[in-house]
C-alpha cells in the first residue's frame, strides 16, 4: 500500500501522467456515471429502440455547441403542440361532423431552414377517421396548402406521423428547392432564410360526436444534444456514454488477463526448464503463427458478434501471448538470483518460488507494459467494429465509428460523427500511454536517469 | 581463416535448418490450430450439416414431383439425399478424431489443403480474371499489401531508427524532449489515423482521393498511371507513418540512450573513435539483434493492422478482400485468408531468425549458451 | 555423539552434463570431482580456491540446491538421500552479494518471516520474537529501525547483516558462507568477519567459509582446504599452510597473495603460467602438472596423486610427498 | 621535474533525482611522469569519477564539470571535445575500464578493436595494425591467433589483457587503470601486476591505478592518493603512506587491511561515507572520526607535512 502511495507521488513529477491520471479519473467518472445513470438494460433498449425512442430527433444533427463556433444561429428541434403553441377553434359542420382549425402561430428567427418538418396527429375515434389538411403561411405571406390526407392507421402511441418534407405536392412545387428551404427562405434569395411570423394552420374534419384530434409541429433542428444524431436520429451521446463502460472493461480485462496468463507461463518455462521450457517456446513460436486478427474476424463471424465473445476469444488465444518471450529473458536472468537461491537453501517450494519470489520481481516491469496495453485492445475493439463485426446489441465506440464509416459521414461532412468516438478513442488512449510511459520511467532502473 | 570461415558457413546453415524446421512444425500446428479455431472444434460442421438437411427437405416437401410421397417416404429419400449431399461434401466423416484416425478426419484433410495452398472455390467472390479459386484471388491481392506495408514499415523502421541515433546524441535538447513527449500520438493504430487523414485531406480539402489504388477509370499513360498510385499510397502511408513513428523513435532513442552507457561504448569513447563511427559500430552493431527482432515482432502486427488500415482506405489487398469475403459471407475465402496470414507470419518468422543469424557471431562462431 | 562429524563428505561428484540444441549431450563440467573431508561441530573450515574451482559447487552441493552425482554427504551421521525441509533448516546460507541475496519487495521483517513460514517454525508470536532476537544478534538496533526497510535503504553492511541474520533464524548448526565479505568495502569487512565470528562462537556453528582471498583466512577460522581444478589438493590448519605449504599449486597461490607493502612495487613475483584447466576435459593424473615448474615426468601426467600425510593434520595431493 | 600531469581544483557533479551529487569536489594534485600512482578510497568516494573527468567520459546527467587539467603541457580543459579526441585520447592518456570484461564490443573480434586506436589516430592500414597488435599482445601474453577471436570466446583473464594492449598499443604517456584486476583471480592478478610492472619500466609509461584493494595497489605504487567523499584527503609517497599513514581515515583503513603473513588486531570503520548529496560542513570525516576535536567542523586545509606530503587534516595544521 505504501509503496504504490509511493509510486502515485513519483507519478506526479512528470507533467504527462498528470495529464494521463486526469484524463483517466475523468474516464472512469464517466464511466461510472454511465453505468448508474443509464443502466445496461435501458442503454441497450435505447440503442436498438430505432424510429419509435428517437422519432423527436432529427437525422444527422450536429452537436449544438457547435453555434458557439459559428456566427449564424442554427435551429434546435421545436415541438409545438397544439394544446400549447396553438389554437383552436371548433365548429360543427352538419349533424356529426365538425371541423376543427388549430392555428399555429410562431416566430423563426434561426439562420437555416429547420433540416426536416413533420406533423404529428393525435386523433381520437372509432370507425371513421378524420380528415386534415394544412395551410401554411409564410413571413413574406405567400400561402400553401397541402397534407389533405385523412389519418387512418396510427401506431401504438396514438400518434399518425406526417411527413411535410415528403410531401407529394411540396416536393413538386419546390423543384430544385428541398421543401424546408422552399418554405423558410425568401423568394428572392433560396438560400437565405425569411425570418419572421409563420402561420401554419390546420384543419380537421371529426366525423364521430367523440372524436377529437391534438396535433404537434415538429421543426427539425439541425443541432441537437451535446453530440448530436445519427443516421436511426439517435443521440450519438448514449453510444459516446455507453463506449466509456465497455472499453474500459474490455481493455482493462483483455490487457490483464493476457498478462496474467504469460506471465504465470513464463515463469514456469523459465524456473523448471528443460522439456517444460522447450515446450512452452514452441508453443510461443506457434502462436506468433496463429493469425489473431484473422481469427477473431472469423469468430465474429461464424459465431457470434458480442463483445464478451470476442473478448474470451481473444483471452484464449493470448494465454501464451509473445510476450511470453520477453517474460521468460527476465525470469532466466531472475531465477539464478541470489535471493531465490537462498530461498531453495531455506526450502521455499517451487510454487512458493515462482509466485512469492519470481513474479513480484517483474511486477515493475509488468505494470507499464499492462497500462500501456489497455490502448491497443481498445483501439482492437473499435478496428472490429469498423470492419462490421462491433457487437449488435451494445453501443461502443467502436460501433458509432463504424455506423459514421459505413453511412458514409466523411463524404457527406458529418464530420462530427467521425470526430466524436474518434476523440474519445484518442483521448483514452492517450490517458493510458501517458501514465505508462511515466511507471515505465518510474519502474525500469535503466531509464531512471533517462 | 578459410577454414574457420566454412565452419562458420556450415554452422550458419546448420542453425538455419534447426530454425527452418522448427518454424515448419510451428506452423503446422499453428494452422491446424487455426483449422479447428476456425471451425469451433467442428461446431460449424454441425451448422453446415443444419443447412445441408434444412435444404433438401424444404426441396423435397415443397417439390410438386413427390407429391403424391407418404411422409414415411418422403423421410426417407430426404436422409437419403442428405447422406449423398454430406458425402459429397466430405462432412459424413468426422471432423476431428484424436485416434488413430486422426488422419481420415476432416480437419486432416484441410490441413493439407492448407499445407498445398489448396483452400477450394469462393462462393461469390472472384478473381479479375474471373477464377473462383481462393489460391487465385489472395495470389492477385497478395502483391498490393506486400508493397503498401512493407514499405510502409521499412520507412517508418529507418527513418526511426536513423532520428533516434540523431537523438540520442542530442539527449536532453528540445528535439529529444519534444519526442518523448509526443510518443503517446503513437497509441493510435494506423486504420485511426487513416480516418482522421481522409477526413482532413479527401473529405474537407479535396486534395487527394478517398482510396482506392488507382483512379478510376485507370489513365491509359504509364506516367499518369504511376502517378495516380502514387497519390493514393500518400494517405495510407503517412496513417501508417504517423502511427508507428512517434512511438519507434521514443524507444529507440531510449534504447540507444541505454546502449550508449554500456562499458565498450564508454571505452570506444575514450579511445577516441569518433561520432558516428561510433554510432555505427558500438551502439547499432551489437545492438543489430534486438533491433531485428523487434523489427520482426513489427511486421507480424503490421500483417494484421493491414486489414483494417486497408479496409479503411480500400486498398486492394488482402485486408479489403477480407472485408469483402465478411460482407459476402464467403467462408472458403476468409479461411484461406487466415491460413495466407499463418504463413506470412511463419515466413516472416523464418526471414528473420536467418538474419539474425547473419549478425550475431556468436552463433556464426559457436559457443553461445550451452545449456 | 559429540565426537562424531558435523558433516562429512565422501568421495563427492557433482557433474553438470552440457547439451547442445537441448538434448545432444557434449560432455561433462566435472566442477566437483571426488571429494572427502570431515567438519566437527562448531569448526569454520575455509575451502580456497579460484573462481570456477568448484568451490561454489561444492557449497551449493552440501546446501542441498544439488543433487550430488556420486558420493554421500552425512549430516551428525544421518546420511542425506533426498533433501527434506528438517536439513535445510540445519544449515544456514550467506551469499556474496548481499543486495542480490536479499529479495527487493520483501522488508527486513518478511525477509525473516519467510524461513520460518516454509519450515512451519512456531507460532506467530514466537516467530515475531524470533526476529527481534536475530536482528539484535547481528546488531541491527535499535530494531524497529530496521524491521520495516526495504533492502535498498540499508548500506551493504547492513544488508549483509540481514543475510547472516537470516541464515540463523532457524538455528542451523551449519553455515555455509560463500565469498560473504569480497563485494564490501574493506573498513566494512572486518566489521562483518567479526560478527561472523562471534555468531559463530555463540552457537557453536560449523562454518563452511569460503573464498578466494587468504587473508582473510587466519581471521576467522581453523583449518583451510585448498581447491584446484574440483579437486581439494592440500587440507592443513591455518597455521601451519600459511607457514609450510606443501602443495606447488599453494605455494604459488600464497606467493600470490600481496600484503600492503611498499617494497611489492619493485618485486616480480614467480606465477605459474597458464590458466587453470577446463573442467569439460581436465588434464591426466594431477591436474596442475601442465603449470607445475616441480612435476615428475611420466607420473605427474599420467596418475592422480593420492592423498598424503607428510606432517600431522596436513594432508596433500601431490606426488612430490610420495 | 615537468609533471606529465596536472590537476587543478577539478569539480565533477552529477544531476540526479535526489540532488546534485558532488562526486568529485576540488581535486588538485601533480604526477611527474614515469610514475605510477594509486587512488585509493571506499566504494563511492569518487576515484572512478576523477578518472572520468580526467578523461572527459562525462554521463549525460553532468551537472558542473570545472577546473583545469594540463597534460604533458596541454590545458585540456581548454579544448573543444574534437580537440580533445584528436590531440589527448590514446594519444596521451589510455584508459583500462573498470570491469574490463565488458570493456570489448562483443559483435567485432578483439584484434580489430585492439587497433582502431591505430586507425583512427596513428592513420595505419588495417594489416599494419594487426601487425603492431600481435607485437603488443606478445608483451601483455595474449595469445596471438586471439586476434581473430570474439570477445565472448576469451576468458575473463584474456579479455583483461587484451584490454590492457589495447590501451598501450598506441604508445600513449599515461595510462589509467580502474580496478583492472579486482574481478580476476590472485594468480591472474598476480600476472598481470607483473605485466604492468615490466611493461611500465620497458614503455617509461606513467600509471594512475585506481583501486579499493590496498593490499593490491602497494604492486604497482610510487605515489600514493587516498580519496574520501569527493576530496583528496591524503596524497605522499606510497613507502610512507603504507607504512606511516597519516590522516585518521588512511589509518583506519590501513587497519581494516588483512595480511597475511603478519599477525595484527583488524579494526573497521564505524558508520558509512556520507551523502555526496549534502556533504557535511567542515571535515566530510568528522562524524567517523575518533581523534576529531572542535576544530573538525570547520573545513580543513590542505596540509604540507614533510617529505612533500599532503594530509587534509586540522590535526597536522
Amino acid at each position: 500500500m505504501k509503496r504504490l502511495w509511493e509510486t502515485l507521488q513519483e507519478l506526479t513529477r512528470f507533467k504527462s501522467a498528470l495529464v494521463g491520471l486526469g484524463i483517466l479519473a475523468f474516464i472512469v467518472a464517466l464511466a461510472i456515471y454511465t453505468v448508474i445513470a443509464i443502466p445496461y438494460g435501458e442503454a441497450v433498449r435505447l440503442w436498438r429502440g430505432g424510429e419509435d425512442v428517437w422519432r423527436y430527433n432529427p437525422v444527422n444533427a450536429k452537436p449544438a455547441w457547435i453555434s458557439y463556433f459559428t456566427p449564424r444561429k442554427l435551429p434546435q428541434t421545436r415541438v409545438l403542440r397544439s394544446e400549447e403553441h396553438a389554437q383552436m377553434e371548433e365548429e360543427t359542420v352538419g349533424k356529426t361532423s365538425r371541423k376543427v382549425t388549430i392555428t399555429y402561430q410562431f416566430r423563426y428567427t434561426a439562420d437555416l431552414p429547420p433540416s426536416e418538418l413533420a406533423l404529428v396527429y393525435k386523433p381520437v375515434f372509432k370507425k371513421k377517421s378524420p380528415l386534415v389538411s394544412v395551410t401554411w403561411v409564410t413571413p413574406d405571406g405567400r400561402e400553401y396548402t397541402f397534407g389533405r390526407i385523412t389519418v387512418k392507421s396510427v401506431s401504438v402511441h396514438g400518434r399518425y406521423w406526417y411527413s411535410v418534407s415528403r410531401d407529394q405536392k411540396l416536393v413538386q412545387l419546390f423543384g430544385t428547392q428541398n421543401v424546408e428551404e422552399g418554405l423558410f427562405c425568401r423568394a428572392d434569395d433560396p438560400k437565405r432564410v425569411q425570418k419572421g411570423d409563420h402561420r401554419v394552420v390546420i384543419t380537421a374534419y371529426l366525423f364521430e360526436p367523440d372524436a377529437s384530434i391534438e396535433t404537434e409541429l415538429v421543426l427539425y433542428g439541425t443541432v441537437h444534444g451535446l453530440a448530436g444524431t445519427d443516421h436511426l436520429r439517435r443521440d450519438i451521446m448514449v453510444g459516446l456514454l455507453w463506449g466509456t463502460p465497455v472499453a474500459l472493461s474490455f481493455g482493462l480485462a483483455a490487457s490483464l488477463g493476457t498478462m496474467i496468463t504469460s506471465v504465470i507461463i513464463a515463469a514456469l518455462g523459465a524456473w523448471f526448464g528443460g522439456f517444460v521450457d522447450s515446450l512452452i517456446q514452441r508453443l510461443t513460436e506457434i502462436r506468433m503463427i496463429i493469425p489473431t486478427l484473422p481469427i477473431l474476424i472469423m469468430v465474429g463471424m461464424f459465431f457470434s458478434k458480442s463483445i464478451w465473445v470476442i473478448l474470451a476469444t481473444l483471452l484464449v488465444l493470448n494465454i501464451i501471448e509473445s510476450s511470453v518471450k520477453n517474460y521468460r529473458a527476465i525470469f532466466l536472468q531472475e531465477k539464478n538470483a541470489p535471493y531465490i537461491e537462498a530461498a531453495r537453501s531455506y526450502g521455499a517450494g517451487h510454487m512458493r518460488i515462482i509466485f512469492r519470489y519470481l513474479i513480484p520481481r517483474v511486477i515493475p516491469w509488468l505494470i507499464p507494459s499492462f497500462v500501456l496495453a489497455v490502448p491497443s485492445y481498445v483501439f482492437l475493439e473499435a478496428a472490429l467494429a469498423v470492419l462490421g463485426l462491433g457487437d449488435p446489441v451494445l453501443p461502443t465506440w467502436g460501433k458509432v465509428l463504424s455506423d459514421a464509416y459505413g453511412r458514409g459521414a466523411l463524404f457527406q461532412g458529418h464530420y462530427y460523427w467521425v470526430l466524436e468516438p474518434a476523440f474519445m478513442l484518442m483521448v483514452t488512449g492517450f490517458g493510458f500511454t501517458m501514465i505508462g510511459h511515466a511507471l515505465d520511467r518510474i519502474f525500469n532502473p535503466r531509464l531512471r536517469e533517462i | 581463416m578459410a577454414r574457420k570461415g566454412l565452419q562458420s558457413l556450415i554452422r550458419l546453415a546448420r542453425y538455419t535448418f534447426m530454425r527452418a524446421v522448427a518454424i515448419f512444425f510451428a506452423l503446422v500446428v499453428g494452422i491446424f490450430l487455426t483449422i479447428v479455431i476456425a471451425n469451433m472444434g467442428g461446431y460449424v460442421d454441425k451448422i453446415k450439416k443444419a443447412q445441408v438437411e434444412e435444404s433438401i427437405s424444404m426441396s423435397v416437401f415443397t417439390n410438386p414431383a413427390y407429391k403424391n410421397l407418404t411422409t414415411e417416404e418422403k423421410r426417407e429419400l430426404i436422409d437419403k439425399l442428405v447422406a449423398l449431399e454430406l458425402e459429397r461434401l466430405g462432412l459424413d466423416k468426422p471432423f476431428i478424431r484424436l485416434d488413430r484416425n486422426f488422419l481420415r478426419s476432416r480437419a486432416f484433410r484441410y490441413l493439407i489443403d492448407a499445407l498445398t495452398l489448396n483452400f477450394g472455390f469462393a462462393e461469390h467472390i472472384h478473381s479479375t480474371s474471373g477464377s473462383k479459386r481462393v489460391w487465385i484471388i489472395i495470389k492477385e491481392r497478395l502483391p498490393y499489401s506486400v508493397l503498401l506495408f512493407t514499405s510502409a514499415n521499412l520507412i517508418v523502421f529507418f527513418t526511426s531508427i536513423y532520428v533516434a541515433l540523431v537523438l540520442s546524441r542530442r539527449y536532453g535538447s528540445i528535439w529529444d524532449r519534444l519526442s518523448v513527449s509526443l510518443a503517446p500520438l503513437s497509441t493510435a493504430p494506423p486504420w485511426f489515423y487513416g480516418v482522421i487523414l481522409i477526413l482532413i485531406f479527401a473529405a474537407s480539402l479535396r486534395l487527394l482521393p478517398f482510396g482506392g489504388f488507382v483512379s478510376i477509370p485507370p489513365p491509359k499513360s504509364p506516367f499518369a498511371y504511376a502517378l495516380s498510385v502514387i497519390l493514393h499510397m500518400i494517405l495510407p502511408l503517412s496513417a501508417w507513418f504517423i502511427s508507428g513513428i512517434f512511438a519507434s523513435v521514443y524507444s529507440w532513442r531510449t534504447f540507444f540512450l541505454i546502449y550508449s552507457s554500456e562499458d565498450y561504448v564508454e571505452m570506444a569513447r575514450a579511445k577516441g573513435v569518433p561520432g558516428r563511427e561510433l554510432e555505427r559500430r558500438y551502439i547499432l552493431r551489437p545492438t543489430l539483434p534486438p533491433i531485428i527482432t523487434s523489427l520482426a515482432l513489427m511486421l507480424i502486427s503490421a500483417w494484421m493492422g493491414a486489414i483494417i488500415t486497408e479496409s479503411v482506405f480500400k486498398w486492394p489487398g488482402l485486408g479489403t478482400l477480407y472485408m469483402e469475403a465478411i460482407n459476402s459471407f464467403d467462408t472458403p475465402v476468409i479461411v484461406g485468408l487466415t491460413m495466407i496470414y499463418a504463413y506470412l507470419l511463419g515466413i516472416t518468422v523464418f526471414v528473420l531468425d536467418f538474419v539474425y543469424a547473419l549478425v550475431d557471431p556468436r552463433i556464426k562462431v559457436g559457443g553461445g549458451s550451452a545449456t | 555423539m559429540q565426537d562424531q562429524a558435523l558433516i562429512s563428505v565422501k568421495n563427492l561428484h557433482k557433474w553438470f552434463e552440457l547439451r547442445k540444441w537441448g538434448f545432444i549431450h557434449v560432455g561433462f563440467v566435472r566442477a566437483v570431482d571426488g571429494v572427502d573431508f570431515d567438519i566437527q561441530h562448531g569448526e569454520a573450515v575455509t575451502f580456497v580456491g579460484e573462481s570456477g574451482c568448484g568451490k561454489s559447487t561444492l557449497a551449493r552441493t552440501i546446501l542441498g540446491l544439488y543433487q550430488p552425482t556420486k558420493g554421500e554427504i552425512f549430516f551428525e551421521g544421518k546420511r542425506l538421500q533426498r533433501l527434506g525441509r528438517w536439513y535445510r533448516s540445519q544449515v544456514g546460507y550467506i551469499q556474496q552479494d548481499p543486495y542480490g541475496a536479499l529479495p527487493p519487495f520483501m522488508n527486513v521483517r518478511r525477509i525473516l518471516l519467510e524461513p520460518m513460514v516454509v519450515n512451519r517454525w512456531g507460532t506467530r508470536a514466537e516467530r515475531e520474537r524470533r526476529i527481534r532476537e536475530v536482528l539484535e544478534e547481528v546488531k541491527l538496533t535499535p530494531v524497529e529501525d530496521f524491521i520495516g526497510k526495504f533492502p535498498h535503504m540499508l548500506s551493504g553492511g547492513q544488508q549483509q547483516r540481514v543475510v547472516i541474520a537470516r541464515s540463523i533464524v532457524l538455528n542451523p548448526k551449519l553455515l555455509v558462507a560463500d565469498e560473504p565479505v569480497s563485494m564490501l568495502d574493506a573498513s566494512v569487512r572486518v566489521e562483518i568477519l567479526q560478527l561472523l565470528q562471534r555468531v559463530q562462537e555463540a552457537h557453536n556453528l560449523g562454518v563452511v567459509y569460503i573464498t578466494h582471498d587468504l587473508s582473510t583466512v587466519r581471521y576467522f577460522s581453523e583449518r583451510i582446504f585448498v581447491m584446484y581444478a574440483a579437486k581439494l589438493v592440500e587440507k592443513a590448519p591455518v597455521r601451519e599452510l600459511i607457514h609450510n605449504p606443501l602443495h606447488p599449486y599453494t605455494r604459488a597461490l600464497l606467493d600470490a597473495i600481496p600484503d600492503p607493502d611498499p617494497e611489492n612495487a619493485f618485486k616480480f613475483k614467480e606465477v605459474p603460467p597458464g590458466e587453470p584447466p577446463s573442467l569439460l576435459n581436465p588434464p591426466p593424473g594431477c591436474r596442475f602438472h601442465p603449470r607445475c615448474k616441480d612435476k615428475i615426468e611420466g607420473l605427474c601426467d599420467r596418475e592422480i596423486p593420492p592423498e598424503f600425510e607428510p606432517v600431522p593434520n596436513h594432508y596433500v595431493s601431490c606426488w612430490l610427498y610420495k | 621535474m615537468e609533471a606529465l600531469l596536472k590537476v587543478e581544483d577539478l569539480k565533477l557533479y552529477f544531476r540526479t533525482t535526489k540532488g546534485v551529487v558532488q562526486a568529485v569536489d576540488g581535486v588538485s594534485f601533480e604526477l611527474a611522469s614515469h610514475t605510477a600512482m594509486v587512488i585509493v578510497g571506499e566504494s563511492g568516494c569518487g576515484k572512478s569519477s576523477l578518472a572520468k573527468a580526467i578523461l572527459r567520459l562525462l554521463p549525460r546527467n553532468t551537472h558542473t564539470y570545472t577546473g583545469k587539467i594540463y597534460i604533458d603541457g596541454i590545458d585540456a580543459m581548454s579544448l573543444s571535445d574534437e580537440q580533445f579526441r584528436r590531440q589527448i585520447r590514446w594519444q596521451k592518456i589510455s584508459y583500462v575500464a573498470q570491469a574490463a570484461m565488458n570493456a570489448l564490443n562483443p559483435v567485432i573480434k578483439v584484434g580489430s578493436q585492439v587497433a582502431e586506436p591505430l586507425l583512427i589516430h596513428r592513420r595505419m592500414r588495417k594489416e599494419e595494425a594487426l601487425r603492431k597488435v600481435v607485437e603488443t599482445f606478445q608483451i601483455v601474453g595474449v595469445p596471438t591467433d586471439f586476434v581473430d577471436r570474439y570477445p565472448f570466446e576469451l576468458s575473463g583473464g584474456m579479455r583483461q589483457r587484451a584490454v590492457i594492449a589495447m590501451a598501450l598499443v598506441t604508445n600513449p604517456k599515461l595510462v589509467i587503470l580502474d580496478e583492472p584486476t579486482s574481478a580476476l583471480d590472485v594468480l591472474t592478478q598476480a600476472n598481470i601486476m607483473n605485466a604492468l610492472k615490466r611493461i611500465k619500466e620497458e614503455f617509461e609509461l606513467t600509471y594512475i591505478l585506481i583501486t579499493h584493494d590496498i593490499a593490491t595497489s602497494s604492486e604497482l605504487a610510487e605515489r600514493a592518493m587516498v580519496m574520501y567523499a569527493g576530496q583528496i584527503v591524503e596524497l605522499g609517497n606510497a613507502g610512507h603512506f603504507y607504512l606511516e599513514p597519516l590522516h585518521p581515515y588512511s589509518q583506519k583503513l590501513m587497519a581494516s587491511v588483512p595480511t597475511l603473513r603478519e599477525d595484527k588486531e583488524l579494526d573497521f570503520i564505524p558508520g558509512q561515507p556520507p551523502s555526496l548529496i549534502n556533504p557535511p560542513a567542515g571535515c566530510r570525516f568528522a562524524p567517523r572520526c575518533h581523534k576529531r576535536f572542535s576544530a573538525c567542523d570547520r573545513e580543513p586545509p590542505m596540509v604540507d607535512y614533510k617529505d612533500g606530503r599532503k594530509i587534509k587534516c586540522h590535526l597536522y595544521a
